[in-house]
């Protein structure tokens, strides 16, 4: 039994996402597309901004993560690389973990990289920004969960991408909440810890069940 | 010993033609005792209850707004317990069962929904109020269609019902953090709004309406959940020799 | 007959919402069963040449 | 002589009904058995019960080494070369075999290593699929349709490294419709039959 299995689908993802380019910069595209779109709509008051600007920081990092779940399953179910998975001699389990934290690499980290410069961009007060790069780290990771979980459900369905956002829409409400009601709070002087707390308790109850209900849902639409 | 029994009975019932006759004769029964609860039902919520001291006459939506808002809850259960056997034994008939509960349970939860904003029209001034269980409401009807769209876009039923059985059970797992967490976020960012029913504030004689139609409620949910289920056993057998027999035998 | 109501027009829509949505949940499967039926009964016609063509 | 795999009484179900009638499978080392019936009988879904991607309906599958399956589609990632495919394969599968470039020039692909897998012709990519098996060796080989594509050298490829890997003590399981294995010694025949639709008691 050799772990040289998990590392080495990391890299290969992460190698087809550069072989990719234009869509793995997908993610950062949204992000400023939203930031620069919502004020031209809502009018420049930095008042206004900084009170909408969690919200809007979320949304971008919940679209950037939907956009890449089409391809999160799909081409590995088509060309055949993903019925090797149960060939091999590692848990299944373990090879979709693998693949989520590339999900997550992918459209999760980047848009926390640029989370500081987004934030600056929205008037959002500074002692809101710890609070909402942390929201960030704890709850994209879920996003990443659940819309993998989704993207696994809808594999064997022809008509994916419409079912995988009306599925992926009530599972994330609580993140929702919870992530940007830690900003809110931060941001109007509140202590942030509960929301976080809920946060982080949402995301050890993702980690451990959505694998297995992940590679249930693969198991039955590869036959 | 109990599983045992749940699992033999299923399997007893789950012959296809067995549940035909089932529940072809099961059905009628239970819409009649709906129609029965709901005539008596409306009589009174209509005719017989008086009006509220607070919300005059407008409580009287509340008669069909709360046991559909019910029943679509309780339609979940129902559906995540089908769901769930489906899944361990892989029992048709119940991955059958657990699939047609999701457009009967939406049904009821966009009765709810419907009426609750009616509701709220004359008693907040307002189509659309982000309540708690408004908004809990409105996130288990995209539970529901969901489900159903997940497994009208699979071509094998069989295998279009067993994943989005999963769905199931992931959604109840989740429907109960989506309603705290809508509950929390509402009572952080409104007052508080006139409670539907108050706590406990109900008179008694306002009780036998909603008793009747919660009642009528569930038979009709039952009756429509036989009726379906029999269908989609229907056209998934037709090219069985038992739906033949059936096709022959009746001279309409 | 009809007993007066005060917002009589939003507890009727109420109503009728509830008995329209509930009338659907009667004759949906009422009009599919139909449906199927219909279109079995032809197909076994044409496997057992008794079908006849209604516009030939 | 020792065996790899053994298969009682399995068959599949889709859409509730069975694929095609129970069957016995078995693999010694050093055996190779022609899957062989009808288009659209089950061979591939057989094939992939065997390799464990499916989970029986009904009878139990023991294998006892592992297992090396070649589909339709060679399970290749389009966008990455020749070389990277097979490199990928090598440490994912966990039993390292010859080198990448080794195996290229073994399966007549000398030279082709820097081109991305799209670009291969449809029998290269089942050249390169065959050297994926050599990348990572494993007993039991189930090929679905390995001649599909090849022109006759590629046959007489394919012939060869069943010869050898059979030598070697390893088990083989594959359909075809084309030519059938030439091998030393015959190869077994197992024929699929369409399961009749069942009724209900």
């Amino acid at each position: 039994m050799s772990l040289r299995a998990l590392p080495a689908l990391l890299l290969r993802d992460l190698r087809l996402a550069v072989r990719h380019g234009g869509e793995s910069l997908m993610p950062l595209f949204f992000l400023f597309a939203v930031l620069i779109l919502v004020p031209l709509g809502v009018g420049p008051g930095p008042n206004l901004l900084a009170t909408i600007a969690p919200g809007m920081i979320w949304v971008a990092a919940l679209l950037a993560s939907l956009l890449a779940l089409e391809n999160l399953f799909r081409p590995d179910f088509e060309d055949g690389t993903l019925e090797q998975w149960w060939l091999g001699h590692l848990p299944v389990t373990g090879l979709v973990m693998t693949r989520l934290l590339s999900h997550w690499l992918i459209t999760g980290l980047p848009v926390i990289l640029f989370a500081p410069l987004a934030a600056q961009m929205l008037y959002l007060p500074d002692q809101a920004l710890g609070v909402l790069m942390l929201s960030l780290l704890i709850g994209t990771p879920i996003l990443s969960l659940i819309g993998g979980l989704a993207a696994a459900l809808t594999l064997g369905t022809n008509r994916g991408s419409v079912l995988l956002s009306i599925l992926v829409f009530p599972l994330v409400v609580p993140v929702l909440i919870f992530a940007t009601g830690a900003v809110a709070a931060a941001a109007d002087g509140f202590s942030p810890r509960a929301h976080l707390g809920l946060l982080a308790a949402l995301l050890v109850l993702a980690l451990t069940l959505v694998p297995l209900a992940v590679t249930a849902a693969l198991r039955l639409n590869i036959e | 010993m109990i599983w045992k029994t749940i699992k033999v009975g299923f399997h007893r019932l789950g012959s296809a033609p067995s549940f035909y006759r089932f529940s072809t004769v099961v059905s009628p029964w239970l819409w009649a005792g709906f129609a029965l609860c709901s005539v008596i039902g409306v009589y009174y919520a209509l005719y017989v209850v008086p009006p509220d001291y607070q919300q005059s006459d407008s409580f009287r939506i509340l008669y069909v707004h709360v046991p559909s808002a019910w029943q679509a809850m309780a339609g979940y259960v129902v559906m995540s317990i089908l769901a769930a056997i489906a899944l361990i034994w892989r029992i048709r008939l119940t991955e059958i069962m657990a699939m047609m509960c999701a457009p009967i349970g939406a049904a009821f939860t966009a009765i709810c929904l419907a009426t609750g904003s009616i509701w709220g029209r004359p008693m907040w001034g307002t189509w659309w109020e982000w309540d708690a269980r408004l908004t809990s409401m409105l996130v288990l009807l995209f539970i529901y269609l969901g489900i159903m769209g997940l497994y009208a876009a699979f071509d094998d039923k069989r295998k279009g019902a067993r994943v989005a059985c999963i769905l199931v059970l992931v959604g109840l797992v989740n429907i109960p953090i989506i309603h705290f967490s809508v509950e929390w976020w509402t009572t952080l960012h409104q007052g508080k709004t006139i409670r539907i029913f108050g706590e406990s504030s109900m008179h008694y004689s306002m009780m036998p309406p909603l008793i009747w139609m919660t009642i009528g409620v569930k038979l009709m949910f039952g009756a429509a959940l036989l009726d379906r289920a029999r269908n989609e056993l229907l056209t998934q057998d037709r090219r069985k020799g038992w739906v033949r027999k059936i096709l022959s035998n009746k001279g309409d | 007959m009809i007993p007066e109501l005060e917002y009589a027009v939003y507890v009727w829509s109420s109503y009728g919402i509830f008995a329209v949505v509930v009338a659907w949940q009667i004759l949906q499967p009422v009009l599919y069963r139909r449906r199927l039926m219909a279109e079995l009964r032809e197909e076994q016609a044409l496997q057992s040449g008794e079908y006849d063509d209604p516009n030939p | 002589m020792s065996l790899l795999l053994e298969a009682r009484d399995v068959t599949f179900r889709r859409q509730g009904d069975r694929v095609f009638k129970p069957l016995d499978v078995e693999l010694a080392a050093g055996n190779a058995v022609v899957v062989l019936g009808p288009n659209g009988c089950g061979k591939t879904t057989l094939l992939r019960l065997l390799a464990g991607i499916l989970q029986p309906a009904e009878g139990a599958i023991s294998r006892h080494a592992a297992t090396a399956f070649l589909g339709h589609a060679s399970a290749l990632k389009a966008e990455l070369t020749c070389r990277e495919n097979l490199e990928f394969l090598r440490a994912f599968h966990g039993t390292p075999g010859i080198s990448a470039s080794r195996a290229l020039s073994r399966t007549g692909l000398t030279g082709l290593g820097l081109r991305p897998a799209r670009a291969l012709s449809a029998g290269q990519k089942r050249r390169l699929g065959l050297a994926s098996l050599l990348v990572s060796p494993r007993p039991i080989w189930l090929l679905d349709e390995p001649y599909a594509s090849l022109d006759d050298a590629g046959g007489e490829l394919v012939d060869e490294l069943l010869a050898e890997h059979l030598a070697e003590g390893g088990a083989v399981a594959l359909s075809t419709h084309q030519r059938k294995p030439k091998l030393a010694s015959p190869a077994g025949e197992l024929w699929v039959q369409r399961a009749p639709l069942e009724e209900p008691a």
